[in-house]
């Protein structure tokens, strides 16, 4: 694929670039916001207004999610997840030895971890 | 049999470490009779046809990486080793750079050329595997898993955020303005810019477009294949994320911005999180079509995930799929830094370049993080560390940002917030790509 | 906050909808100094060469997909949303609607011709996934799948629910008279008429050796590429079997007929089930040696179950294999609909011939079950609804069956009895593939 | 591949293959099942008197499966996975709940799923 | 029914069986005509073009099995049959033997030239999933996952059994020899050699480099393509390793000898584990970079499984993709036995090569093994048994090893010590096909 | 690729292929044996030499398999392994016997395995 030049000047198609890019960077992923912080609702009202709560199934999938994901669950996550990855490289260890001592020897085609894999 | 084994084994070493010490060939052939008097030992009879023997070693040695070696190689397998060993030690990306670090020790292995041996001659096992990096097919299959196992919802709680993800890619343009300064052509300043996105498959991906040392420019130069350098520079720093950032957060936050608590995110529910991927692929790649191999198989690997109906596909995609792309992405990217083309002036620039773009994505989030509290009251504040993590380096700068909030107070878990511009990095590198193949492709 | 963003969105959507509202280029103007000023507000100096920010924005908007959308790709993605939308709500085949609505929004993101973007441009990503589709690689790894998870131990149990299987395949071959006489030619209507076979990998398989753009005819004419419709259309039909099968069901049978109660099959022996295959293999694939891949696989797939000392290779073909597949075919089919080269008149009349199919189809299997049933004495009776099974479709045909036995007598489970003509479809339609194949291949 | 036609006309050829193929068909699924309805038993009658019983594996291998899977079973099962059709969509909507509370973060080369991978 | 069925069923069956019969034609064409009838009854009318309907039989006859079957075809789906009874009953390597059986069925369904669907047509299915065998691309792949699965501890603790694994490959020279010496040449003779290698992956890596029926000789002559003989030898001599070894352990090692009790070995620290791929993937490759893509991926995938950080590649390399990879593996492998390119004077000779190849190597061990002990004092005398494991077939002939030790002593557990040698003889041959490929690449 | 022949007689350049290679095979493995009898203690040595014990995470790591990863277990294995092997046809038809009550007829793209998948 040939490119044919825009600029005679690199440089100054480079700012081009530059300027056009960061623009349409910050246009796009501003107007996903937007979306997401106005246009989105809507739709969600519009569907509701046409399906007039006809839609059992989704709501069931999401009904729990809602319930229990709240706020203070996730910052209890960033919590846990904290300490977690502390603890891990014990785990990591922990894991090795187990694996080790359950097969010292499994090498290729064997009837053996063809089990193993299924334990 | 510690003699045997001594006797064998020093004579066995000198045949090989012989033109390494200027030996003459006498020691050389009485090498060979004393080891051959072992091989007697063994089971057959080598009494004859000694001095073909001998001919045979000579032209064998000649195959031997020992013949071979450059110092080149030797530097680049002791790159190799470091990555492992960064891996390893201090648990820096490990699911890259171990098999990147396996990979360089492969790819300089010295070797004969016309064997099939090395990843650049056509045939060889290892030029079918890089297959799927020169023509950028594996970065979209693990974009499908990085979309399968991503959770938007802190992004959908949240949108504001996504500019975070779009401030950190002045790091793209700025890196892309150096090359071009540095007397980079166009496309190839293009790929070297990407380094900035912090996003090792987006870099591959948009290097094996534009620098991959075949398209032809205008003026009838062939740009240079610099996949190699770009790939292994993005993935190095991206393991480096954890030293790189800390010094700048404290640099550009002041001790009481690091303190603000974010109230937490709101609930999403389930319906937002399946209509997001549609929205999201829809409206980016209208924007910026040639993103479309990247944002395409993100979102529908995100599709996948939030459908609640292909949970086994997500599964597959996030788990095997993108571990075996994994795999041969890394060692094959690895192994093609093969020394004589890998260590030239241009892997150097670029790696110095892309340290800069680092830094100045990061600062980017940050400074644009406190430019947005300006307009944000009470509670509505932000953190200004999470802008930090809208370089993506999913998820080590989030990981990052979280340790940087605890140290100044131990209460604030930050991990959740900075997810959101942390993806939206994601997305933006990919945006950013996209403009500029648009631009130079 | 709020503030910023309205005014920063409301500019910035100017620049795309713009043309859709079709202002002036004044408007354009502004809108750029405008939200460069505001740029200006983040952090870079942009004071100078506004014009020429201006020209690369003109320059970069021809390449979105605002300036390149056609109705047809806006049609397309629609599609694409609703495929999503049945897949999700009403559980029709999501494993595939979802990834092939998916790829067929992918597929209508428009794009600039020449940057490796589509999925028709040699050297983009897509193609190369596409590539398992157009040579028929994918499906016979779908089928290995299949084989390693279907139990055809029903079959073994009651052997004559295999011409079940058969008696549906007229809707392979009516379809493919009709397609002759709505004037396609005679590869063209072969792999049309496989629609009928209510069995997507077949379609796909059968329509890429026949209806593939490339095969040329004896009078010169290049074949059309009739993979996307044909697969779509089988696909969307195999999601609507619950849609399109009761009817004709509470139409052809009696509510006697419905009650009827089969008698439990026998329990088949591990050896009966390991050697089915291997017989299986040999004869179908002697009587029609062009359906080897297919069929060869879907035994092979079932041998590693039965086998009882691979089941590690059998779980590994019926899980992530099989999703792999799955995912990248599902995605590329959907993607081959782009708008300019799926909507022509010949899509329609395939989608019409293709509703037909099922329809003649599933007839043929219900009547087919009752003229059985004349020889039939006692409890050896069949009820005919699981005629309709026949069809494959597998297992949403059975499960319909299923369905239907209950409402007219709650405690009749049909599932197990309608698997044997279930499967026996599945092996009908590949023989019918075979068949179809060596006449005009 | 190019394509030879044996009849000038395509409609009459397509009733040809209308036919042939229709017959093959039937003739082919009844053959096998004809195979399996009076073939397989005598296969392995005739390979029980080869080996004169000396097979243990594989008798081992299927004894329990004759045993448990008997028609009443099978009917059980139907009647199982009927029910077990209907709830299944709570099922769905469960899992998503735990899914989402267990991993609402884990992105790409995380540390984390390399483990929750294990988990 | 029984009736219908049996009169329809005798009458198709004539069909078929007619020629063999040797029936003239009227016969045939009553059985048209009659099993029209049935179909009439069926569904359709079929009163017009009766002649022509028999034409068609006739002329789709030609393309069945039934019409182009030759002895050969039917001989090899014997044999194929054969295998999958072997690894079935006798659990003969399963995982191998079966989907090699099963490819060998797939690959001798007798078909009609030009259609696209033996094996060697360009553009089959087939043919496109055994470009990973003749390119050698899936033997590396495979090795990745042995390395991922194989501890290498107990070499580790005990380095001098290495020496077993190299004692092991005089069954690969001497092999080649023998072949020379038969009148191959030597590029065919070296691939043949290398099943002495008592390795599938090994053997049909250096086949597809040396005997591909591609390369060509300095006198112009191609290589034949002995590719599948090799592999199916290979493959076959592994299964067979628990019927081979033990007579020739019984006959070399003297009773007190089997009954040597080994010191169990010390503990291997991680770290060691974590150097060991490392150091010897150089130190390998440099002696023998050719091997390059075997032992590359062996110790990589070995890396991925001690770095106790990569955890998760590790486990889809030694699963899912190594299954994936067999099962490709093995069916086509198995169908590339074509009988008209498989059944040749070649072959018989290089099954016999094959069988001798596996005698020496066996041998080979077992009296490098006495001889090992006559340097040995004390508790660190090796128990000569595990001389056999140095063939490699891991990790059969290790566990033939272990089972005969037991009968000698019943306390006498010797698995994790034939490991070693059974690992280093991978490692052996590995580099044994590099050699060769130096020399004769 | 074109090979050049070293010697004019195949046979006489065979003994040499043969005896150079096994040679150099026993050369490499000996050496590989020699730097893990020798050189691997050395450079662990020198390794914990310059880190002057700073290594917390890898010790972490490998302490634990050093604990239990004895001779003794190893040789216990052994006997677990040898009794396991023996049972293994058993537990191998009782799986498959479950497998086959738990799914008769799942077939593809079936939502039952979708779940039968997950658990
Ligand atoms: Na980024
Ligand atoms: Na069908
Ligand atoms: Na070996």
């Amino acid at each position: 694929m040939t490119y044919i030049p825009l600029f005679t000047d690199q440089i100054s198609e480079g700012y081009v670039i530059l300027f056009t890019g960061l623009l349409i960077v910050f246009t796009s992923l501003l107007s996903l916001s937007l979306l997401f912080k106005y246009g989105l609702p809507l739709m969600l009202y519009i569907y509701k207004v046409i399906t007039k709560r006809k839609d059992k199934k989704i709501s069931e999938i999401k009904v729990e999610a809602d319930r229990n994901f709240t706020g203070e669950i996730a910052a209890a996550i960033g919590a846990a997840v904290h300490l977690y990855l502390d603890e891990q490289h014990d785990h990591e260890s922990a894991i090795l030895t187990i694996k080790q001592v359950k097969k010292p020897y499994s090498p290729w085609s064997s009837k053996i971890y063809g089990t193993q894999n299924r334990l | 049999m510690k003699k045997i084994l001594l006797i064998f084994g020093v004579l066995s070493l000198l045949i090989f470490i012989r033109p390494a010490l200027g030996l003459n060939s006498n020691s050389g052939t009485n090498t060979i009779s004393s080891s051959v008097s072992v091989n007697q030992a063994n089971q057959v009879d080598e009494t004859d046809s000694l001095g073909e023997a001998f001919e045979g070693v000579k032209h064998f040695y000649n195959y031997t990486g020992f013949a071979n070696a450059t110092s080149g190689n030797l530097l680049m397998i002791l790159i190799g080793i470091v990555f492992i060993y960064l891996g390893i030690k201090f648990d820096y990306e490990p699911l890259l750079l171990i098999p990147i670090g396996a990979g360089v020790i492969i790819g300089n292995i010295p070797f004969v050329a016309g064997n099939q041996t090395g990843i650049y001659e056509t045939g060889s096992v290892l030029n079918y595997l890089y297959f799927g990096v020169v023509k950028g097919v594996y970065p979209p299959l693990i974009f499908l898993g990085i979309g399968a196992m991503t959770d938007f919802s802190s992004l959908i709680a949240n949108p504001k955020l996504m500019l975070l993800g779009a401030a950190a890619q002045i790091g793209v343009f700025a890196t892309f303005m150096g090359a071009l300064y540095l007397g980079f052509n166009l496309p190839e300043a293009g790929a070297i810019g990407i380094i900035g996105g912090a996003d090792g498959p987006t870099a591959i991906f948009l290097s094996s477009k534009l620098a991959n040392g075949v398209n032809v420019l205008a003026d009838g130069t062939v740009v240079k294949n610099l996949i190699g350098p770009i790939a292994i520079a993005a993935y190095s720093y991206m393991a480096l994320v954890p030293v790189i950032q800390p010094p700048l957060m404290r640099l550009l936050i002041s001790k009481e911005d690091r303190k603000i608590k974010m109230k937490p995110p709101r609930a999403v529910t389930q319906k937002e999180k399946m209509i997001f991927p549609v929205v999201a692929l829809i409206l980016t790649t209208f924007i910026s079509p040639s993103a479309l191999p990247l944002l395409g198989m993100l979102f529908f690997g995100n599709l996948l995930k939030e459908s609640g109906r292909t949970e086994r596909l997500a599964d597959t995609a996030r788990t095997k799929l993108i571990d075996i792309v994994t795999i041969l992405l890394g060692v094959t990217v690895g192994a093609s830094t093969q020394a004589d083309i890998f260590i030239t002036k241009d892997s150097m620039l670029i790696f110095g370049l892309g340290a800069i773009s680092f830094v100045i994505a990061t600062m980017g989030g940050l400074l644009f993080a406190k430019f947005m509290n300006l307009f944000l009251k009470g509670d509505n504040k932000i953190n200004p560390l999470i802008g930090a993590a809208g370089v993506s380096a999913v998820p080590d700068s989030a990981r990052v940002v979280h340790t940087e909030a605890l140290k100044s107070d131990p209460s604030n878990y930050l991990l959740m917030h900075a997810m959101a511009p942390n993806v939206a990095g994601v997305i933006g590198s990919a945006i950013a790509a996209g403009i500029i193949l648009s631009f130079l492709g």
